[in-house]
């Protein structure tokens, strides 16, 4: 019901009349109703911005160059929850990941078409600001990378590049921060320590206390623990587990069992396509999909 | 700092359902007892009304433990508590499904045209049956081994007072022709006792199992030996 | 719903800023991208005019590229560049046959071989090398590489122009190319990934099989772009080469005691005119200079293509 | 291993070490030969004096004669004046020919207090006559004649021991002298070649640097990118002569705006610039590209501007780069000389100004070299001072970059 | 190419060793029927002997699922496959049991001092019952859907002829004073084939959820329900 | 049995009496059997070439300058087995690891006391040539590191160092060491391509062949999957699998898992200790100490 994995060629176009897409509209001949030009420019009728769901990714293809990497993918990721993207390399998790935030912008020869909408704003439409959206989804990245700062000064970087400098006003969203990255015990007496200093599992919580400062809505994460010792990745997981109550979080990772783990539901890419998208339970207890039961246990062809 | 604390708390959870689960049974095995002594019909028939629940409650732990192997993927103590529930439950829905019988037994018992007195041993049967759950379900609970060890001698007791209460019950057969259908009734409840009181103990089993490490098969040997030298004699 | 205060105002102003910052940036590439093509049209265009009708004094471009002769003080003057060419190459080719082979083991030496004190110690040995301005080696080479070559040509029994002499430049240019061939060898070879020499060695390769067989070949690419930028540093290299090269006036020099000219040292020659075709002159000759260069650069990839066989791409 | 192995590894390794070892020796013989032709002609003096020898033409206020003690440390072979307090000596200069240098001038002599007697808006000016100074003639008051005689070259005395004894014996009072300055210094050139690194540094480290962002930090990575990366390339290829046939044409109707008619340190200044431009570019980019992705992926992704990250993130992480990169710039401003033939001019001018023409140290040591007579003492000097400069530059670079690969370690 | 060869090597090997087990249950139900019918001791104490083994069997195939589980941490299908398994060996070694204790029955039925012959309808029964048994097994052998359901219809027949049997039989008691020991006996075996009947029953449930990865519930429950008012009737 | 956690410190010196040591020392009164000099120098009698371990490693410390990175550990290998080394980030597994080829050697500062036996031999002893050695042992790396020539090259790497150059046996040998290492397939039509060129899990493939081809009897692989995905990682397993009947193999491995499915003992190592070693099944099941079992299961403290 939230992923539709069926290619539905019809779903951009408006699906029900112009007349009949709400009871409320009372006028029906309206000119404006009439123009095609304005039909194709419509938002989609469908999107509701109260929906249980933070985005909605609809028929969504992503090209680098001539290279097809996402093909119509059509997902929903559920407010407060964690959606893990898994799939062999190459299968375009970290692509449709870095959709979120557009950092797929800073690639070159990137293409887009389809949508996706951000509690019912397309994110890609003009009048949104990328740089607003990416305060709104944070990203924490594969290995640890703290700016070669403080701990503090790391922490506060997101809210000074909005023009915020008073520093009362850092110290306590700082802490904070800290505090809901599970960081602040270890770090309080050091704020001022070069966050370098720190290991590479505190590391990777500055980085999601770097995030959480600013408040997002959303947090992506691109294989998280893949640069951590088991501890380090257990520590990390506990406190994904402990976010998930605050922020929405998608996570890409290369590690079955820690999809199985940590995540509520369970998307698995394969070519570029979403072959499967369900409850993480279902996903690996009766996978629909054979390529997916494969892929989860492990064998392949 | 403990870690895994997502896991930790799942199979917190499911402890407690299978505690609870244990409970239910405890509580059916209690009410039919109940009901045989006082051959009441109602009570016989709400034990088995509430055996959907049980099996329902088993199948919702067998569902948590396989999701929890798939998800969480333990080893060592983690595993064995996974699996040693796993087994157990088994044991636990056979104990009610024994306490179901006794209560179809007890409605078929009610129909009687002759009055009849319950034997006294098979209230004590009964008794013991009641108490060999229990104290299963406490050694599950204190993750206590010498408690377990306890139960698995305990059904020995039960074993031995079946044996006396079939040659009691052939006995008295051959003698009261009128109560027949009633006897054997009889005969059959005290047989289901007995089966709980072996799958108390296999519940003792898996406790010692999940604590060692290893399947108590010393204690099971040494109980076989016994029951097969024994029984039918 | 969020508790950031967070003023739009400063979003509009961060944008602006943005983009002209943007465009700033993109102002400065472009004036540095522009430089080469300013170099060619302006050389370029300065070194054809002598050729064009029209021109006072305007000379044949068959006869500037074919012939062997270089006499500005002849009158009319007679311009050819075929044996500067030819000159040019043997001795930039000479130094190369010199210094790579010497480079890459000195590379080798100090990145692999070398105990550990040492290792900093031959380095700088390279990098003040390096560092020592072009003039420099060519007071060197005047003062002591000359003397050299006339006592070698006495042993010969030849005779030299005061030592000035294609071999001077030969050795000249080879010690200067030297720590630009070794320096990037130095970094390639450093940049091997260290498992591949851990593999070698777990394979029971001796350190020096492993040296030789796997970390020169995984480092060829760096050490044959060492050599590229070697090449055009003898080729291009002017002032030191002036002093000890003797300018001889004609034909291909084959004797390494014979004196020889050279692209550059032809343009640094006659230095007083500042019009006029013996000016003009020079810019002719730079365009041939950048000509031979680039051919050199393609036919070297080419022999990289037909001898690395694997290649690293 | 075998022993053929063995013997293998070893012919292998004595063969590195003889290659090594000629580096070494070519080294050493630089060193030896630079310095034992130019460490004695290297002094205070060569380093601050003007290159051109200058004559000059003077007046003593009060030439009345005194009387003076020879002061002991005088050598035996310096003639000494009792009267007017100062010594001569007798010398030969490289081309052979004969002078008189003045090694001492006691502290009241009449030497003391002169002042310019030459035509010129300096005359009158004072002057201050120091030791080593080649005297060619004096002015005294013949006391024989009763008017204004020269001794010395000038007039029928060809030593020291014979000028004094002319001027004691037949004068009453020294009126004047007539002088040259010792010439063959580098003051003019040194003094140009720092104007010329200033100028340099001013024109080409922003421009270089903001290019080196742009191409890393900005550039979309299409075909019009890579043309601009392989054009700033093929310029790092171009000999530096090349660059000197462009200063002259191209750059020189920019210098023209300038209303700069002559080649000039502007020009050459320019010139050097576009020749760092490659040299600046990668140097920066090498920072940039030591400076991790990640660091630029978590800024934007924190809601960063690209000018934010550049300024709070990428530039200061990249600063020691880019101080390599000016070392280096230096370094080789310091050291070239072809480019500089074409656009500053061989003429050592000893009062450089930034609009007309000079030398650069470079550039002076290729003049005394072409000359008539190669000045090998000269060069050989000069070539000490670069050398040195340009040692402590690329010495100071490599301190910096392995403090930086530290840096980037931990 | 396949991958995991290891793994699926050992599944293949847990379930050779399944279906060997399986295989003994089976023959054990067999020669207990054999044992009943010819009421030959000799067969029956060797069915006793032979539980041991089957016993043995399970505890080995319980640790390598364990194992399995363990080292392997399988997901999906295999893991439903595993945990199957863990399950319904169980319900085989409860088989083998109730085979036991039809077979020591049979040894004091053989003590009886009269002559007596088997009802038609035990023969049958125990046909039944294992024929019921080897449908169960095929069904794990050939992962076939449709058995494994036509397996669970089968114990509905089991349980209408148990219940037929066990009216007869207290019929029969209340009639023949001089066999009550025997009758009572041979309600018991009775009895105890129709729980293998529901054992068998269940290892068919065990194939549907390897399947489906769903418990068969609504035949389980259908099942039950049909028991629930016709049993004790 | 076959591991001995507990310090021993008899055992270096000799247990038995040097008259003792052998039924057939016929002359126990032999001059050189009573110099003290010759008794210290003797092997250690208890060494068994035909014991069923490859390496017996006794008391073995190991310093990294200061640091004591290994401490008194003493662990058998057994022959044709897989021995796992598990154990958090920096405890040593690669330390040890690096001990069976000596290739700690190439590290300075590094002091090694106690003894590693392969097969009897002590393989830190003067006569042992440390090359032959290393063609003994196999190492396979982290990263796949093929040397940058053909694959056939690569193959014939070791051979050629050996001086052999008969192009006809180098053909078989590179053969016959592709197909153990499952490559051959895959590769027989490409031999003279760049080995560069394969993908990760192929290169890692190639990088056993190298190894197998000089016909070690040990393979010590040192987290030889974490590079790839979880598809060549699987690959990589299933041949580590076929080629325990041929070869020893030792391998250190950050993931749990994987020492689980492949190995046949496991050894736990933190700070330096040997804290566990046993049969792999019992290691994951019931294991002994509580240290062990809570790494195992991911929780620490
Ligand atoms: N910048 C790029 N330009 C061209 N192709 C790209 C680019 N980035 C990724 N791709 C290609 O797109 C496909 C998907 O890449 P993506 O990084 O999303 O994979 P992934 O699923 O995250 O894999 P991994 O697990 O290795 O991170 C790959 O085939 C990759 O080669
Ligand atoms: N060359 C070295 N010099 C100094 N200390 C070292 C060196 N190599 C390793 N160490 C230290 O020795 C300890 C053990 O290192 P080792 O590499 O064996 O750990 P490991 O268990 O393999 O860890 P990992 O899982 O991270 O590879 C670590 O604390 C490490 O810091
Ligand atoms: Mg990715
Ligand atoms: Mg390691
Ligand atoms: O469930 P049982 O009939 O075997 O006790």
């Amino acid at each position: 019901m939230d992923a539709r994995m069926t290619t539905d060629p019809m779903i951009e176009s408006p699906q029900t009349e112009p007349q009949a897409s709400s009871e409320l509209d009372v006028k029906p001949e309206t000119p404006e109703e009439t123009k095609p030009a304005k039909q194709v420019r419509m938002p989609d009728p469908k999107l509701d911005p109260n929906s249980p769901n933070v985005f909605e990714v609809r028929d969504l293809n992503l090209y680098y160059e001539k290279f097809h990497a996402l093909k119509n993918v059509t997902i929903d990721i559920p407010k407060n929850h964690v959606t893990a993207f898994i799939g062999p390399s190459g299968c375009g998790k970290s692509t449709l990941l870095r959709c979120f935030n557009r950092m797929n912008d800073l690639i070159d020869g990137v293409r887009i078409d389809g949508s996706i909408t951000m509690e019912g704003q397309d994110i890609h439409s003009k009048d949104l600001d990328v740089v607003n959206l990416r305060t709104e989804v944070g990203m924490v990245f594969q290995a640890p990378n703290p700016f070669p700062m403080s701990i503090f000064d790391n922490v506060a970087y997101g809210l000074r590049c909005q023009g915020i400098r008073d520093m009362k006003k850092l110290r306590v969203v700082v802490e904070d921060s800290l505090r809901k990255a599970a960081l602040w015990e270890e770090a309080k007496d050091h704020l001022h320590r070069n966050a370098l200093k720190l290991s590479g599992g505190q590391q990777q919580r500055l980085c999601i206390a770097r995030a959480i400062a600013l408040e997002p809505k959303v947090i992506l994460m691109d294989e998280p623990t893949s640069a951590l010792d088991p501890i380090a990745t257990a520590h990390i997981e506990d406190l994904i587990e402990e976010l998930k109550k605050l922020y929405t979080i998608i996570i890409v990772t290369h590690s079955m069992n820690q999809a199985a783990r940590i995540s509520d539901k369970t998307a698995f890419f394969l070519l570029g396509d979403l072959v499967e998208v369900g409850d993480t339970s279902e996903v690996f207890h009766v996978p629909r999909d054979k390529r997916t039961e494969d892929y989860i246990s492990g064998k392949f062809g | 700092m403990a870690v895994r604390i997502e896991f930790q708390r799942e199979l917190q959870a499911l402890h407690e359902q299978i505690i609870r689960m244990g409970a239910a049974v405890e509580q059916a095995i209690g009410l039919a007892v109940e009901a045989l002594i006082n051959l009441d019909v109602e009570l016989a028939q709400k034990v088995i009304d509430g055996d959907d629940v049980i099996d329902e409650m088993e199948r919702e732990i067998d569902r948590n433990c396989v999701r929890l192997i798939a998800l969480q993927q333990p080893v060592a103590r983690d595993l064995r508590d996974v699996t040693a529930n796993l087994k157990l439950i088994t044991d636990l829905e056979r104990i009610a499904d024994h306490a179901t019988d006794i209560c179809q037994a007890v409605k078929t018992l009610v129909k009687a045209p002759y009055e009849f007195s319950i034997p006294h041993d098979v209230v004590v049967l009964a008794d013991m049956t009641r108490r060999i759950i229990k104290a299963a379900l406490d050694s599950y609970v204190n993750r206590d081994k010498q408690q377990a060890e306890e139960t698995i001698r305990m059904d020995r007791q039960i074993d031995k007072l079946y044996r006396q209460l079939k040659r009691y019950f052939v006995h008295q057969i051959a003698i009261d022709r009128d109560n027949v259908p009633q006897l054997v009734d009889l005969l059959l409840i005290a047989k289901h006792f007995e089966r709980a009181g072996d799958h108390a103990q296999n519940v003792a089993e898996w406790v010692i199992y999940f604590i060692e490490g290893r399947h108590a098969i010393y204690e099971e040997e040494e109980a076989k030996n016994a029951k097969k030298t024994d029984s039918h004699r | 719903m969020r508790t950031l205060p967070i003023h739009p105002g400063y979003q509009r102003r961060k944008k602006i800023i943005d983009l002209i910052a943007r465009a700033i940036f993109l102002l400065a590439g472009l004036i540095a991208a522009a430089m080469i093509v300013l170099i060619f049209v302006f050389v370029a265009g300065r070194g054809i005019q002598v050729f064009m009708p029209g021109y006072e004094g305007r000379q044949d471009l068959g006869t500037f590229l074919t012939g062997m002769r270089w006499r500005p003080d002849l009158t009319p003057p007679v311009y050819s560049v075929l044996f500067i060419i030819i000159n040019t190459i043997t001795t930039a080719l000479g130094a190369a046959i010199l210094s790579f082979p010497l480079s890459v083991l000195t590379a080798l030496f100090i990145v692999k071989v070398a105990p550990k004190g040492l290792r900093v110690f031959f380095t700088t040995v390279v990098e003040i090398l390096a560092a020592i301005p072009s003039v420099v080696y060519g007071v060197f080479a005047a003062g002591s590489i000359t003397t050299l070559v006339s006592k070698l040509a006495g042993m010969f029994g030849q005779s030299t122009y005061g030592g000035s002499s294609m071999l001077a430049v030969i050795i000249l240019l080879a010690i200067m190319i030297f720590p630009t061939i070794t320096s990037l060898s130095i970094v390639s070879i450093a940049s091997v990934d260290r498992n591949l020499e851990l593999g070698s060695l777990a394979l029971g390769a001796s350190r020096m099989e492993t040296n030789f067989k796997v970390i020169l070949t995984s480092a060829k690419s760096g050490i044959f772009a060492g050599l590229i930028l070697g090449l055009g540093r003898a080729f291009g290299e002017a002032t030191a080469v002036t002093m000890v090269a003797g300018n001889k006036l004609f034909g291909p020099t084959f004797n390494l005691f014979d004196t020889t000219r050279t692209l550059t040292t032809t343009m640094l020659s006659g230095l007083s005119e500042t019009s006029g075709v013996d000016y003009d002159i020079r810019f002719s000759i730079g365009v041939v200079l950048m000509v031979v260069i680039l051919l050199t650069n393609l036919a070297i990839r080419l022999v990289k293509k037909s001898i690395g066989g694997v290649t690293n791409e | 291993m075998n022993k053929r192995r063995k013997f293998a590894d070893d012919v292998r390794t004595v063969v590195t070490w003889l290659s090594t070892s000629i580096s070494v020796i070519v080294l050493a013989a630089i060193f030896v030969f630079v310095f034992s032709r130019g460490w004695n002609t290297l002094s205070w003096d060569v380093l601050m004096s003007d290159y051109h020898p200058e004559n000059m033409l003077v007046e003593f206020s009060d030439g009345t004669p005194g009387h003076f003690e020879r002061p002991a440390d005088l050598d035996d072979a310096d003639v000494f004046s009792e009267k007017y307090g100062f010594a001569l000596r007798d010398e030969i200069d490289h081309r052979k020919q004969h002078l008189m240098v003045l090694t001492y001038i006691a502290d009241d002599s009449p030497l003391r207090d002169a002042v310019f007697a030459g035509s010129g808006p300096r005359k009158g000016d004072k002057i201050t006559v120091m030791e080593d100074m080649q005297i060619r003639r004096f002015d005294y008051m013949s006391e024989a004649r009763g008017r204004k005689s020269p001794a010395g070259f000038m007039g029928n005395q060809k030593t020291a021991d014979e000028t004094i004894e002319r001027i004691e014996t037949d004068g009453s009072a020294l009126i004047g002298m007539f002088y040259q300055s010792t010439g063959g210094g580098m003051r003019g050139s040194l003094v140009a070649t720092l104007m010329l690194i200033g100028l340099t540094l001013v024109i080409a480290l922003p421009i270089g640097i903001a290019a080196a962002v742009y191409l890393h930090e900005l550039a979309p990575k299409n075909k019009f990118t890579s043309v601009i990366r392989s054009f700033i390339e093929m310029l790092s290829g171009v000999p530096s002569i090349v660059f000197g046939l462009m200063g002259m044409t191209m750059l020189f109707s920019v210098t023209a705006l300038f209303g700069i008619t002559t080649q000039s340190i502007l020009l050459g200044a320019l010139t050097l610039s576009v020749i760092l431009f490659p040299v600046i570019i990668r140097q920066t980019e090498e920072a940039l590209i030591v400076v991790p992705d990640g660091l630029r992926m978590a800024s934007l992704s924190l809601g960063s501007s690209h000018t934010q990250m550049i300024f709070k993130v990428i530039l200061p992480n990249a600063l020691p780069g880019i101080l390599t990169a000016t070392l280096l710039s230096i370094s080789r401003i310091i050291g070239e000389s072809a480019a500089l033939i074409y656009t500053m001019g061989v003429a050592i001018n000893d009062h450089p100004e930034i609009g007309r023409s000079g030398t650069s140290l470079a550039v002076q040591i290729w003049t005394v070299m072409t000359g008539e007579q190669p000045n090998f003492e000269l060069a050989s000097a000069i070539s000490i001072v670069i050398l040195i400069m340009v040692l402590v530059l690329n010495l100071t670079v490599k301190g910096i970059s392995s403090r930086l690969n530290r840096k980037w370690r931990t």
